[in-house]
């Protein structure tokens, strides 16, 4: 979906956009049930370096200084972080960190944070714009990946048949929404069939709370059988020692 | 009538030919290659220096450029067959016939072209057997050497890199030879003169400084637990045991883990100035460590190592050098050292056999000797005696009288698989079969069994001074060998008892906890701690650079 | 007995689990999740490899100078100490257990003894999860006043999601080895030709990524001696008085980064940045000693709480 | 990848009161190896997985030779492998042992 095509159906009731430099945005929606949304995001496939995450770090803080708690959606069309020696002899990692602590920050006083991935996201990118809210809904035409299948084949020496054939049977390393979906990552698939605007007040209003359950997710829907246990163990022998 | 004075008129002769090209001795790059055209005749005997440290590279491309119509048939005596140019000589049929001592990275093209015809091997010598036969029946007609600086009378400073030149221009210059010098800078002043002019007859100028591999460094990163197992065990079993003060170390990452294990195991074991206290050994940078810890005493070089320059000349009271302040090095001399006055050998080697034997001319390489046969060889002419050449001496015989004499301790430490799983021990060395199959009348041979004394693999130490028939220096062999088939091939009773009788012994017998074998143990884990250690003063070059 | 002692042992050579010995009190370390347990990956022997005891990560709880703290230690040698789903649940459940003992006296802090390539490929969307998931714990934590201190100086060092988890904690501590990054030199290289970034060049990529310029320029607070033992003093001190995760602290972080692009988002190496900041000798920093390098006086910004 | 196991017959318990302990990491040419007292005193035993395949006559004979020099009775011996040498592998047996012998 385009970017136009995404803000019509999320927001029927009107929108502002700003755009910004670096592929950043910035602007408003409106729903109709519950009042004014607040959007970020980073657009047209950009790379997200020190620049732009620097940018919607300064969105997202000056959104959080507001008394209205309005949610914030961040809206999702990356590539992956920016790879560039410059951006990371500067620190990427910590501007990259810094957005992402900015946006569970927000979620941490009660905003109610969205990522809408409706385009590319990739590894550090994808961990800090999509990873970092309350919730990730994937839109048609959402292209997340950690790690694509050819750079696989290339360190794992594997067949890439092989691998295209085992990325069938277990969602835990193939890219793709579905695979995310299934570990946990990814909150909801929504299809353009339904209306988006509804989808997402209803999303909005079953989120609240900062409290991270994606291990819990992934383990309810067979996609990350390990994790959430391998936690809790964890916890448990902690708690008796303690 | 008789004429005595041949070699003076035909010297003459040809230094009027190469006269239009000189304006005294110096000799613009651009001439280089019109003088050697004037100063060679075909079928000489010439000597490109080179070994496995310096080249005279500018020199060595100048020959293999000269037409070949006018040159060809050169017989090439020299140490080291390193560069493309040497091997382009005999490409082109400048020259035919061949006598050397080390090829290193060439030793496979060199196989190539000895099965092709293109060259005539003489044969493969040591180093000091090629010196040798410099002043018996190899004397160079012309010698193409290489030197940090000249003045204009000739005159050349070496630097640190001296090694084989003095013993090159000496044979030559002496018996009307024709010496050519390139050199990095024609100055009014040298720093210090180690060759005299009158024995110099051209100096060139050349475009770059000559080449230094720098073939000495090893990067303690690279160093593995099983070094370090080796090491302690050789420190424990070998240094300790036999108090060996004056040795020379090969340049494999075991005896490196030795150098970087003297100041922290070594010390541990109390061992600071009873042992490895006089080395013949190039500035090895693994040693530094050991030198700032106040272990060594005094260290002879055969050539320099590149980055160790600096380091070198402010630690004087530990090295040789010149009166302008840098290292004065002699592969003759240092040769002779290792000779008659180390009592003690210990490097790697690629392969050994059931006797001991050992070679690194593996199947399709003729990589050659350099100077570790000599290194590694129990000379009979020694007199002088000291407590480990006795000691040896009377471990060897099972009687000993005052008329024993010693025998220097020459130790193998070999891991007992190579590269890609090859095991290092065999039946049957790959130099016997490629000695076949080039025809050689002798089979190249490293260090023969005979003369080792040691064998230091993980699985423990053999020695073989204390066997007493070759059957039980093969089972004390094949009990060190580990998992290959070798070792596998060992008679479990014959190695058992062998062990009881402290022929063999393992770690656990010297009373080395495997615990204490860990990277942990290195006094320096990296070329940086090195540079560290040196307080600035060693400068590694870029490619070892990882910081 | 091992001739050399735990804290004098060198931290880059040195295993996750020697690590851990080293650096707490002697003998306080309690295992959570042990080998004997064997919780390992079940997603590797798809690929031929086998696994470890631990997944490459070592956690529990121990004393450091009396006081009590939870560790997590990577193993940079197993997988590049890469986040897989058993490796980051072990990670996560610990922060958790942090958080939820911080009120009940819980850990004064925990110890992440990061050392990794990022997220592991053969288990990649486990594994990127689980970096969303620590960074959330590790908030978390901090919220509940428990000093999240990254110590960074093995032969992995912090990159990929592994550089953005130590931008999230509290305090970071270097040696010279800690390359901290998100993408790596090679996979740069790969992707934008040599030309951006020469990944052979090993000088460029410390200059670039290394633990003297994540010092310099305030990616870390504090700069040590590759020994274990200056490891843990730097982690008493630091535990002591780490910044809350606060509207305030992010307010001064998004300060502080946007000065540092000011000043020198036009540099393209660390020498480059030294000059600018009036370092004397900017070309030798990569070369001097450890010694020399802790007297370099630290420029503007680069000591701070604003992480 | 493959995974086997050794067992052997011990003439005396190791000594040492350690339970557990674990040495080496898995990594290219390196293993890890945890070792549990866990068995009868006149028993021994080692699991490997390793991820070469191809060798289980050499790690027979190298964990046979181990046994035999070492007798260590009531252990159990598990291997994570990715292709270490067999010296290796001895090495670090020969370490995990050694732990064993701390008292506890």
């Amino acid at each position: 979906m385009t970017l136009d095509e995404v803000l019509v159906g999320l927001f029927p009731a009107g929108h502002t956009i700003e755009r910004g430099p670096n592929g950043t945005v910035r602007g408003t929606g409106r729903l109709d049930e519950i009042g004014d949304v607040e959007l970020i995001g980073i657009i047209d496939g950009t790379p997200l370096g020190i620049e732009g995450a620097l940018m919607l770090a300064a969105h997202v803080l000056t959104l959080v200084e507001q008394e209205n708690r309005l949610p914030i959606v961040v809206l999702v069309d990356t590539s992956s972080q920016n790879m560039s020696r410059r951006d990371e002899l500067l620190g990427l990692n910590e501007y990259l960190g810094h957005l992402y602590k900015c946006l569970a920050f927000a979620g941490t006083q009660g905003r109610r944070t969205v990522a809408v991935l409706y385009g590319g996201a990739a590894a550090g990118a994808f961990i800090t714009t999509a990873l970092s809210t309350l919730a990730l809904v994937a839109l048609p035409g959402a292209e997340p990946f950690v790690m694509d299948l050819p750079s696989i084949c290339h360190v794992t020496k594997l067949p890439l048949d092989q691998l295209n054939e085992m990325a069938e049977s277990t969602p835990i390393f193939a890219p793709g929404v579905d695979p995310l979906f299934a570990t946990g990552a990814v909150t909801e698939r929504w299809d353009a069939a339904n209306s988006l605007s509804k989808q997402l007040v209803a999303l909005l209003q079953r989120t609240s709370g900062f409290g991270d359950r994606r291990d819990q997710t992934g383990l309810e829907r067979g996609g990350r059988k390990q994790a959430a246990a391998i936690a809790e163990r964890v916890k448990d022998e902690a708690a008796k020692h303690a | 009538m008789a004429q005595w004075q041949k070699q003076r008129s035909e010297r003459q002769s040809r230094l009027e030919a190469a006269s239009k090209y000189s304006d005294g001795k110096l000799v613009s790059a651009e001439n280089t290659k019109a003088l050697l055209e004037a100063v060679i005749r075909p079928g000489d005997r010439v000597c490109l220096e080179g070994d496995n440290q310096k080249q005279a590279d500018f020199l060595a491309e100048a020959l293999a450029s000269v037409d070949k119509s006018r040159i060809h048939d050169l017989h090439i005596v020299q140490s080291g067959i390193v560069l493309q140019a040497h091997l382009d000589l005999f490409e082109r049929g400048i020259a035919r016939r061949l006598d050397f001592s080390y090829s290193g990275p060439q030793g496979e093209a060199i196989a190539r072209a000895l099965a092709a015809g293109r060259i005539q091997l003489g044969a493969v010598h040591t180093y000091i057997e090629l010196f040798a036969r410099y002043f018996m029946d190899l004397t160079p007609h012309i010698a193409l050497v290489a030197a940090v600086e000249a003045d204009g009378a000739g005159n050349l400073f070496t630097g640190p890199n001296t090694e084989d030149t003095p013993t090159i221009v000496e044979a030559t210059a002496f018996k009307s030879g024709i010496v050519v010098a390139q050199v990095n800078k024609v100055v009014e002043k040298l720093p210090r003169v180690d060759i005299p002019g009158d024995q110099v007859d051209f100096v060139v100028e050349a475009d770059r400084p000559f080449y230094v591999e720098p073939l000495f460094t090893r990067d303690p990163a690279s160093v593995t637990e099983e070094q370090i197992l080796m090491a302690m065990m050789a420190i424990k079993g070998i240094y300790a045991k036999y108090g060996v003060r004056l040795l020379n170390h090969g340049i494999g990452f075991p005896t490196a883990a030795i150098e970087l294990i003297l100041p922290t195991y070594g010390e541990r074991l109390g061992l600071k100035g009873k042992v490895a206290t006089h080395f013949a050994l190039n500035p090895h940078p693994t040693l530094i460590p050991a030198i700032e810890s106040g272990w060594v005493e005094q260290i002879h070089c055969f050539g320099s190592e590149v980055g160790m320059d600096v380091y070198v000349q402010e630690r004087s009271d530990v090295y040789f050098t010149g009166h302008d302040g840098s290292l004065r090095s002699n592969r003759m001399m240092c040769q002779n050292a290792g000779l008659y006055a180390c009592d003690m050998f210990i490097g790697s080697t690629l392969q050994i056999d059931l006797a001991g034997n050992s070679s690194t001319f593996t199947s399709g390489r003729i990589a050659g000797f350099g100077g570790a046969p000599n290194m590694g060889s129990d000379v009979h002419g020694r007199r002088h005696p000291s407590t480990p050449w006795l000691t040896a001496g009377r471990e060897a015989t099972g009687n000993p009288t005052t008329l024993t004499r010693g025998r220097k301790l020459v130790v193998q430490m070999v891991e007992t698989f190579g590269e890609k799983m090859v095991p290092s021990f065999v039946e049957k060395l790959d130099s016997l079969a490629m000695a076949e199959e080039l025809k050689l009348e002798l089979a190249p041979v490293m260090i023969y069994g005979d003369d080792v004394s040691h064998v230091v693999t993980e699985g423990g130490i053999a020695n073989l001074l204390l066997c007493r028939s070759a059957d039980e220096r093969e089972q004390a062999i094949r009990g060190v060998a580990g998992f290959t088939p070798v070792g596998r091939g060992g008679d479990r009773k014959a190695v058992e008892a062998l062990r009881w009788r402290g022929v063999i012994q393992r770690p656990e017998d010297l009373g080395i906890d495997p615990l204490a074998a860990t990277r942990q143990l290195l006094a320096a884990h990296s070329i940086q701690d090195l540079v560290t250690w040196s307080g600035g003063l060693y400068h590694p070059p870029s490619k070892f650079r990882n910081w | 007995m091992s001739i050399v002692q735990p804290h004098e042992a060198h931290w880059f050579e040195a295993s996750a689990r020697e690590r851990i010995a080293g650096l707490l009190d002697p003998d306080s370390f309690t295992e959570f999740l042990d080998p004997s347990q064997r919780a390992m990956s079940p997603h590797l022997a798809q690929f031929n490899l086998t696994g470890a005891f631990d997944d490459g990560l070592v956690v529990g709880s121990g004393r450091l100078k009396g006081e009590v703290v939870f560790v997590a230690a990577q193993e940079g040698r197993f997988l590049g100490g890469a986040f897989g789903e058993i490796h980051g649940g072990k990670l996560v459940g610990l922060l958790r257990a942090a958080r939820d003992l911080a009120s009940k006296n819980g850990p004064r802090g925990v110890l992440l003894l990061l050392d990794t390539g990022g997220v592991r490929l053969q288990e990649a969307n486990a594994g990127e999860l689980s970096i969303s998931e620590t960074i959330h714990a590790i908030i978390e934590a901090r919220l509940a006043g428990v000093a999240v201190v990254a110590l960074i100086g093995g032969r992995a060092g912090a990159f990929g999601g592994g550089g953005i988890v130590t931008a999230c904690c509290s305090r970071i501590i270097v040696s010279q080895h800690a390359r901290i990054g998100v993408s790596g030199p090679e996979v740069i290289e790969t992707n934008k030709g040599v030309e951006e970034f020469d990944s052979k060049d090993r000088g460029l990529v410390w200059r670039i990524t290394g633990g003297r310029t994540r010092a310099l320029l305030g990616g870390a607070d504090r700069y040590v001696r590759d020994r274990i033992k200056d490891f843990r003093a730097a982690a008493i001190d630091l535990m002591a008085n780490a910044p809350p995760f606060s509207a305030a602290t992010l307010a001064a972080e998004q300060q502080r980064l946007a000065d540092r692009l000011q000043r020198y988002g036009e540099c393209r190496d660390a020498p480059e940045i030294w000059r600018k900041a009036g370092i004397f000798e900017p070309d030798r920093i990569a070369d001097i000693s450890d010694d020399a390098f802790l007297a370099v006086p630290r420029p503007a910004g680069a000591s701070h709480d604003a992480r | 990848m493959e995974q086997f196991q050794v067992r052997g017959t011990a003439t005396r318990r190791a000594p040492g009161s350690r339970r557990q302990a674990i040495i080496g990491v898995n990594a290219s040419g390196n293993l890890e190896v945890l070792i549990e007292r866990v068995l009868p005193d006149n028993e021994c035993l080692v699991e490997v997985a390793t991820a070469i395949t191809g060798f289980r006559d050499l790690w027979e004979a190298v964990i046979t030779e181990f046994f035999e020099r070492s007798s260590p009775g009531g252990l159990r011996f598990s291997i994570n492998d990715t292709g270490a040498r067999p010296e290796t592998v001895t090495l670090r047996l020969m370490q995990g042992l050694r732990i064993m012998e701390d008292e506890q």
